[in-house]
């Protein structure tokens, strides 16, 4: 997967979480986790909804990566073929 | 209790008599009919000497036919006549219940208002003599429940000398309840006392903090337990509603408008009773003026025991109106 | 016991010997069965149509026929003055007709109407009318003795010459009620005319089986007081009857007992599916139809032709037209008056129960 | 057959909005199913269904008001659930559609035999009820259904609330701003019918006297004397009746809804005497416990740390059930059940608290499970009536938000509210040496009227003792 398309998918993951999600506003490297103001369980659905598209492995120890668009994008882009 | 200590002045008996002598005399339609009210002089002695003074045509002995003779009494009503129809006891009375309910209380409206019933009906009623289970109940409230009859309870001998001849004035069934203990209450009568209003309870005591409510048999009672209560420093007031049907809610209101505090005193049994019947208005007229729960006071749900301490057990006893109030105000 | 019996009715003569003012004024012979006849059709035309009228729910509650009995009424009613009292039944149709209450008044009170014999507060088992000392309809079986036994004995106190007349049936004989009153009655010498309607059937149960004793005249006779059976499908010997009766009551003899056999055609109530009775039963009664009969005897005599019957049955039918447009147009009794009545506080001061 | 009605969804509720039907006719449904979407003029709740049976004929359609006890639908008995609704050749009721937009009912083929189950009513999907039918009784405060939603479940006068959304809508953050110290619901005092009168012509606060009567109800002279008491307070006492209260002079009280917090945040201090307690829980065993199943775990099964911290809450709960129940008429009743509140703050703020019923006798994964559905349907503003009500002790998890200690207002009648922190690493001293472990801050705000500190002193040991053993929870 390219990265542009992982940078998609993470979008619109986010969005089938926090559906009114300015995406605009935000910038690669920023938590979107706390702009969006996702709690534990959000953040939980946006992990349940990565694995499911992807089919890659996602463990608790990766979660600090994936809470910026840009460590998400980097992510999925590494580790799905 | 009363007492048959016979004071200077009358008895409630002879009041009875004397209205009852009134009534025959002053009006020739007026006669009196019932089992054992000639040649005996009535069960309870008050119509002792009316059969000599008056003859057997107006003071008819009865075969024991209650239905037949209040039946007839009705059909005297409706043909001119002015009868006094005596019931021994209100437990006797259940035989005659068909007339009085199907037929004395319903003809004027089942006709259009062609057909009205000037019969008074008068009956003992209640316990404290120790005649057990077939002589002693209070079934004051079934009579009142019926719409088309008036239910009186002389209580006093300024009532019983004075209910009779407003009730014989009645165009309409009236019928009145003579508590069996009553009878020999003594005393003098005031003079002063005038034909009873019909439609108004009376307040017998004045007092600012609990009204006890009563009728009949039981208003002894409440005037003695007010009289305890005024030892302990409550100012009890004791309203006698002397009219069981129809119900004189204004004086009851007031009485709760003043005291704030109500005790309903009935020797019926309480459930369904008049008692309840009081309560229910007290709640709906003078719900914002109850700084307590209503209490009532009333029979144990038993049939009357014939055994002395079951029977007092079983009514309702100064000591439980006195308590009673004190759970109100205290 | 008869010395102590108080009354202070001076005993007359038989009235037998002395017709009363009204007997004497009635017409004789063919005028009189004429009139009889008339009476009781007008009972029978009446409550057909009250069958239809119950049949399109315009008339509703109990309604009980007395189709096939109506020479009781009219037999026993033409006996009687007009300040004689009549206690009646719930099946009171043909009392109250023969009274001489008005169709209309009866139609508009089974319409439940303000012009009605009871101001619409009575319906069919109810129908009273003061002004003819009509005390109406009790629907208590056996209700209405007492009442009866009470206005004989007001007309004895106040030595007036009224008759009460009671009708009950012969289920109203096993109530206590009977018994009770006709024992008053005779004790004190009551000028009561006890009319037992014996159809038979108390309800649906037969005669035979609620009493011990079915001859009732003869039981009503150990109260001490004369008793008769009579055929009561045949309107003159129920007149003629009565009439004995009634004079003896007024000549101060006490009470009288009458007993009527009778049937009645139809069911019970227009409720009654009418299966405990035996249809061959109910047609032999129907081939004594009292009017058939007193109908048959007049053509006999040559009293009646087929114009004057139909003439009669025209007037007939052009009254219960009347009666019945007379009913729907009246006015409804207003619901704002529904507690009138209940006691006779003037209207608008009913006060609170 | 049974009939599905329109439900009473709270004493003020007597007509509600279908919105949408959620089971086909011919579906078969269980007691406690929803069945159908419903607004009201507070909020949008799913219905359940009180029957079990399979689901028949509709006789209301989306869209249409009906009063509450309206049936909306027939429950067919269970044991056909394939079998025509409507005989063949047997006349048909008019379905009840009271409003004007009225539509045909879908109607079953009658007589299909062997057909299908009949199909639900084909078209566009069912209209949602205009917003302006939404808030009859509040003109002024436009706001959506969760919102409507929220503020009754909160106890917030929508009326009362100052909207900051575009247009002046009211937002899930005002309800929140304005529920913050507010009361949903504060105990009725016991008083008699005159007392409460009295107290209302005097201008008394009913719970401000203490009462004398039986059970310590509030009598007459209770209130009397607490009047009095009061004007010899203030001397220059205006005349105490009602007209002069609603004329107080200005400044006395803050204006709009400033006025209301004070009211209701001084009501809650004043009916609530809260105690408060806190620990601090070490989470080594329960963060290991989480990691290691989490690592085994695909990724929906995975459990967060407020599954063991709201299980353990339960627990607690259960063996302290002092705390556990609701106070009313001056008396603690124990809850029949541990019901945990959750309150969850959601994005965007707002908060909402639905009911995990029955929360103690669910393990973590059940929890989590519950969790997650409630939450997920809290936000799409679909929780059922029985959801949100009857909670008999709330938590509150403010950890997300960075909180590290919560010290909650209690909601009446419950008597406790339990708050966690964020699982933060700190220094720890463990058997003599300072390490760094993952800690939480437990705290418990108690009703000093139910419980005294030492009944909240076993419960938060309670709560350290089963984090302590996560295996076991």
């Amino acid at each position: 997967m390219n990265r542009a398309d992982a940078l998609n998918l993470v979008k619109e993951s986010i969005t089938q979480v926090v559906p009114d999600a300015d995406l605009a506003a935000l910038g690669p490297e920023d938590t979107f986790r706390d702009a969006l103001e996702m709690d534990s369980l959000d953040f939980l659905s946006y992990l349940e909804i990565l694995g499911e598209r992807t089919g890659v492995r996602i463990d608790d120890a990766d979660a600090p990566q994936l809470t910026t668009l840009s460590g998400s994008a980097d992510f999925l882009a590494a580790r799905v073929t | 209790m009363s007492t048959g200590t016979r004071a200077r002045g009358t008895t409630y008996r002879e009041a009875m008599r004397e209205a009852l002598r009134e009534a025959l005399r002053s009006d020739e339609r007026v006669f009196l009919m019932g089992e054992d009210v000639g040649r005996y002089g009535g069960c309870f002695g008050v119509s002792l000497g009316l059969l000599e003074e008056f003859g057997p045509d107006r003071v008819r002995d009865t075969p024991l036919s209650e239905s037949a003779f209040v039946g007839a009494g009705i059909g005297a009503a409706l043909a001119g006549m002015r009868p006094v129809v005596e019931i021994m006891t209100v437990n006797f009375s259940l035989l005659a219940l068909d007339q009085i309910l199907n037929n004395a209380a319903t003809l004027l409206h089942m006709s259009g208002g062609q057909l009205p019933v000037p019969l008074v009906i008068r009956m003992t009623t209640g316990a404290g003599r120790q005649l057990a289970a077939q002589h002693s109940h209070s079934l004051e409230s079934f009579y009142a429940h019926i719409p088309g009859i008036r239910v009186l309870a002389p209580a006093t001998l300024e009532d019983a000398r004075h209910v009779l001849a407003p009730a014989l004035a009645d165009p309409d069934p009236v019928v009145i309840f003579e508590h069996g203990s009553l009878y020999n209450a003594a005393g003098e009568l005031d003079p002063a006392a005038g034909p009873v209003e019909l439609d108004r309870a009376a307040v017998r005591r004045p007092g600012t903090d609990v009204s006890l409510i009563t009728y009949g048999g039981s208003l002894p009672k409440a005037l003695a337990a007010a009289d305890e209560l005024a030892a302990d420093g409550v100012d009890a007031e004791v309203v006698d509603l002397r009219s069981l049907r129809p119900l004189d809610g204004a004086t009851i209101a007031a009485s709760v408008a003043r005291t704030h505090r109500a005790v309903v005193v009935d020797e019926a049994w309480r459930t369904g009773s008049l008692a309840a019947e009081v309560s229910a208005r007290i709640a709906e007229e003078s719900f914002y003026e109850l700084d307590a729960p209503v209490e009532r006071v009333c029979s144990a749900e038993v049939p009357i025991p014939y055994a002395r301490q079951l029977e007092e057990a079983a009514l309702p006893q100064t000591a439980d109106i006195v308590a009673a109030a004190h759970r109100a105000v205290d | 016991m008869t010395a102590s019996r108080p009354t202070t009715r001076p005993r007359k003569e038989p009235s037998s010997a002395k017709p009363g003012r009204k007997a004497a004024a009635r017409r004789s012979g063919a005028g009189h069965r004429t009139d009889l006849l008339e009476a009781m059709l007008r009972i029978r035309r009446f409550e057909e149509r009250c069958v239809e009228l119950y049949s399109a729910a315009r008339i509703r509650g109990f309604v009980h026929l007395y189709i096939g009995e109506e020479a009781v009424a009219v037999g026993v009613t033409g006996a009687l003055e007009p300040g004689d009292a009549v206690v009646s039944t719930y099946r009171e149709h043909g009392h109250a007709l023969a009274r001489g209450l008005t169709p209309e008044s009866v139609m508009a009170e089974m319409h439940g109407k303000a012009t009605g014999c009871s101001g619409g507060r009575g319906g069919s088992m109810h129908l009273f009318d003061a002004s003819r000392r009509f005390y109406g309809g009790s629907a208590i079986v056996a209700g209405g003795l007492p009442l009866a036994a009470g206005l004989a004995l007001a007309d004895l106190m106040r030595g007036l010459p009224g008759v009460t007349c009671c009708f009950f049936g012969d289920g109203a004989f096993a109530e206590g009620e009977f018994h009770e009153t006709a024992n008053l009655a005779a004790l004190w010498n009551l000028p009561l005319l006890l009319v037992c309607e014996n159809n038979l059937y108390a309800m649906g149960t037969a005669l035979a089986r609620e009493h011990a004793q079915t001859d009732l005249a003869m039981r009503a006779a150990s109260y001490g007081m004369p008793a008769w059976a009579v055929d009561g499908m045949d309107v003159e010997a129920v007149e003629q009857a009565a009439r004995r009766a009634v004079g003896g009551i007024r000549a101060g003899a006490g009470p009288h007992f009458l007993e009527l056999r009778t049937y009645r055609f139809r069911a019970h109530s227009m409720y009654d599916p009418d299966r405990y009775r035996d249809k061959a039963e109910v047609e032999r009664w129907k081939s004594r139809d009292p009017i058939a009969r007193l109908t048959e005897r007049m053509r006999d005599g040559g009293e009646l032709d087929d114009e004057a019957l139909a003439r009669t049955e025209q007037r007939l039918a052009e009254e219960i037209d009347h009666a019945v447009t007379a009913a729907e147009r009246a006015p409804e009794e207003p619901v704002g008056d529904l507690l009138r009545h209940v006691t006779s506080a003037p209207y608008g001061e009913v006060s609170r129960p | 057959m049974a009939e599905f009605t329109m439900p009473s969804l709270g004493a003020d509720m007597d007509e509600g909005t279908l919105v949408e039907w959620l089971v086909a006719p011919g579906d078969p449904v269980r007691r406690g199913d929803p069945v159908a979407v419903v607004e009201t003029a507070k909020s949008t709740i799913e219905v359940e269904c009180f029957e079990s049976g399979a689901m028949g004929r509709r006789l209301v359609e989306p869209g249409t008001t009906v009063p509450v006890g309206t049936p909306l639908a027939l429950i067919e008995p269970a044991a056909e659930p394939r079998e025509e609704p409507g005989e063949a050749g047997r006349p048909r009721e008019e379905p009840r559609v009271p409003s004007a937009s009225r539509r045909a009912a879908p109607a079953p083929a009658a007589g299909a035999g062997a057909g299908p189950a009949p199909a639900p009513a084909a078209g566009p999907a069912p209209p949602r009820a205009p917003a302006a039918s939404g808030a009859p009784e509040h003109g002024a405060a436009e706001a959506g259904p969760l919102v409507r939603h929220l503020a009754e479940r909160s106890g917030v006068d929508l009326g009362s609330v100052h909207g900051t959304g575009p247009a002046g809508r009211v937002t899930r953050a005002d309800i929140e701003r304005a529920s913050a110290g507010a009361a949903p619901r504060s105990p009725r005092v016991r008083a008699t019918p005159l007392a409460r009168r009295l107290a209302a012509e005097l201008g008394v606060g009913l719970s401000e006297v203490t009462g004398s009567g039986r059970d310590a109800a509030v009598r007459a002279r209770d209130v009397s004397g607490a009047a009095a008491r009061r004007s010899a307070a203030h001397p220059p006492q205006r005349p105490a009746t009602a007209a002069a209260r609603a004329s107080r002079p200005p400044g006395e009280e803050a204006p709009g809804m400033r006025q209301a917090i004070a009211r209701l945040m001084t009501r809650a201090n004043r009916d609530i005497p809260h105690y408060y307690l806190s620990t601090t829980v070490d989470m080594t065993a329960a963060t290991d416990w989480l990691h290691d199943h989490n690592r085994r775990a695909p990724l929906p099964e995975r459990l967060l740390p407020a599954a063991l911290l709201l299980r353990a809450a339960a627990v607690a709960a259960r063996e302290v059930p002092e705390l556990n129940g609701f106070w009313a008429d001056d008396r603690f009743t124990p809850g029949e059940g541990v019901h945990l509140g959750v309150a969850v703050s959601l994005r965007g703020g707002g908060l909402v608290a639905p009911v995990l019923h029955r929360a103690d006798t669910l393990d973590p994964h059940a929890l989590m499970a519950a969790l997650k559905d409630l939450v997920t349907r809290a936000r799409t503003g679909r929780l059922r009536g029985s959801e949100v009500s009857g909670a008999t002790i709330t938590v509150t998890n403010l950890g997300d938000q960075g909180v590290e200690t919560v010290f909650g207002v209690i909601h009446p009648p419950q008597v406790a509210l339990v708050g966690f922190g964020r699982v933060v690493d700190r220094p720890w001293a463990v058997g003599g040496l300072l390490g760094v472990r993952p800690v939480v801050t437990v705290t418990l705000s108690a009703d000093h009227r139910a419980t005294d500190g030492a009944v909240g002193a076993r419960y938060l040991s309670a709560v350290d003792r089963l984090l302590q053993k996560p295996e076991k929870l």
